[in-house]
């Protein structure tokens, strides 16, 4: 199936950490709901949104719901485009290995250009 | 053009829903379609109707809800994030109403443009 | 591509992810807290002037005048009011960095 | 000794609340005394009990609550910064009342410590 | 008088831009309420708190009060105590001449010693 | 003095602030957000390291692992539970920056 019949190229742009704000968490039921409306979806991770995909997370003691497992039914929801910014990783003291999903590592001219095909954006 | 406004930061706090009104306003002024604004986080407490600024201050729902008469506008407070914080049928401002997040997916298909103001 | 940016320089790392992932030639507006980025004399003038060798920067009149620097710009900063905003909104995506 | 706990920012959206809760909670589980809380600027709206999270997230009010008919809490919204975001007598949960700023003044003077969360 | 005699050392601390957020007008709301306590009150402006009181605002057309203004009541309200960091001034390209009121300027070990001395602040 | 720092150092310039205005031998707590500022092997590493030179750096337990990071801080920082910092901030005055 061509991306033409796939409908229009938008792009779900994870950038804050985890739990200090919400913004992940309502950014990631956003992709899930974009998931069924068969679009072109893209998904990337970039500056502190990568600690939202850090596996290992144990949120019982501060009492707000761990919502890294559900990253993991992204692929579920034939979204299949993920992308997280090598750079980004690495300045934070991560590897791709660190990570409950492991999106295709592309280096920032690469989310560049990436940016640059897309229709429309939400940043999170 | 057909623009969709976004909006994520709740009124007063932040000043994104000031520029977000504001530029709603220079975008029909100018002609533009507004197909939707759709409120998500904390966004959604700009359509409470509850609110009392100080008599020399603006009213920002009221603001938002005469910009929807005058121009016919669709506002979606979306439902998820409004329950969190306290927004329902009984609090919500006229012209607002609740609605799946699916609608803001939808503005997003359907705009030439989605304009985000916060995060 | 339209980069909108509403953060302070000196408070929000904002800017950087700006000068880093916008592509050579894509117009940034700053709006809200985001005009002190273009302060003429100020710690940030230097990074302001070199993202400007790369990108034109816009900033919008409104802010501005609220916060009593209009006549403090670096040279080269082009002034826009909202219907300005909507121009360049109309001509180029928009992405918003906060 | 004797804590104050100032809180400016809302429930969900940030953690601050969250984070005032459990110190707040610990302090009075080692045996202090928490003078005041003090909800002020978004903060103010951790106390509607509109709110309806998901049946899997904690209910931000309901612990506040909770916090308070336990240890006999004096929980303060500002009515000011309330009035703004749409929060007021009809709205806010038990253990909760709406005062003046001057109580968080009165707390900055009797405490002696005031540990502010959010800004 | 004595210091002591004036109550409590609180402090204020205005560090966040005007109008992109709430904090340094509600900041302002409570210190004009503080000072109806006739405590030993002190207000500091760090970092871009020191825009709040940037001279010229012009709010019209954002459609938001105006309250730089109100920070020329604080003297009124018997709080003379006003600093502001020297640094912060120059690293934002302002000078003293610039701002509605002109608090002592001090530099950032002063700033140390002044918050040192206090028992409870407020951060704005 | 206790300082408190809830915001990431790679979106915020809180730790900055901290690191200007803050006391020599003043502790220091990161929590929220700001506990990754400890990671090891990460480009704040060095800054911490050097912050930890004047100031003795705790973090909170809690927030650690939420966040999946317990096991990555830099050596020499203090791990404290609400419990613990609760007992800093009867130790010492506090403020927060945010």
């Amino acid at each position: 199936m061509g991306e033409e019949e796939k409908g229009e190229k938008l792009m779900i742009v994870f950038r804050k950490a985890p739990y200090g704000t919400i913004y992940s968490f309502e950014g990631l039921e956003n992709v899930l709901i974009m998931g069924a409306y068969d679009q072109d979806i893209s998904v990337l991770f970039i500056d502190d949104g990568i600690y939202a995909i850090k596996a290992g997370m144990e949120t019982e003691a501060v009492g707000i719901k761990n919502f890294s497992p559900t990253f993991r039914a992204i692929e579920a929801y034939d979204i299949e485009k993920l992308y997280i910014d090598k750079d980004s990783l690495e300045k934070r003291g991560l590897s791709i290995d660190d990570l409950v999903i492991q999106p295709k590592v592309i280096d920032a001219e690469q989310v560049e250009s990436l940016m640059e095909e897309q229709k429309n954006f939400f940043m999170f | 053009m057909k623009f969709g406004v976004l909006i994520l930061e709740g009124p007063y706090q932040h000043e994104s829903s000031d520029s977000a009104y504001h530029f709603t306003k220079a975008a029909l002024e100018k002609g533009h379609e507004v197909l939707r604004v759709f409120f998500y986080q904390d966004g959604v407490i700009n359509s409470t109707k509850l609110m009392e600024p100080q008599a020399d201050d603006r009213h920002i729902q009221r603001q938002w809800s005469e910009l929807q008469e005058k121009y016919d506008l669709d506002y979606v407070v979306c439902v998820a994030a409004a329950k969190r914080r306290g927004i329902n049928d009984d609090v919500i401002g006229p012209g607002f109403k609740i609605g799946g997040l699916g609608m803001l997916t939808e503005v997003a298909i359907e705009a030439d443009r989605v304009v985000q103001f916060g995060a | 591509m339209l980069h909108l940016v509403n953060k302070s320089p000196y408070e929000s790392a904002c800017m950087d992810s700006v000068d880093k992932y916008a592509h050579k030639g894509s117009p940034i507006l700053l709006f809200e807290d985001g005009v002190y980025a273009a302060i003429a004399g100020a710690a940030f003038e230097s990074r302001i002037k070199k993202i400007m060798g790369d990108h034109e920067v816009y900033v919008l009149k409104e802010d501005l005048a609220a916060r009593g620097i209009a006549d403090r710009m670096v040279d080269g900063v082009k002034e826009v009011d909202y219907a300005g905003f909507v121009d360049l909104a109309e001509q180029n995506k928009t992405v918003s960095w906060s």
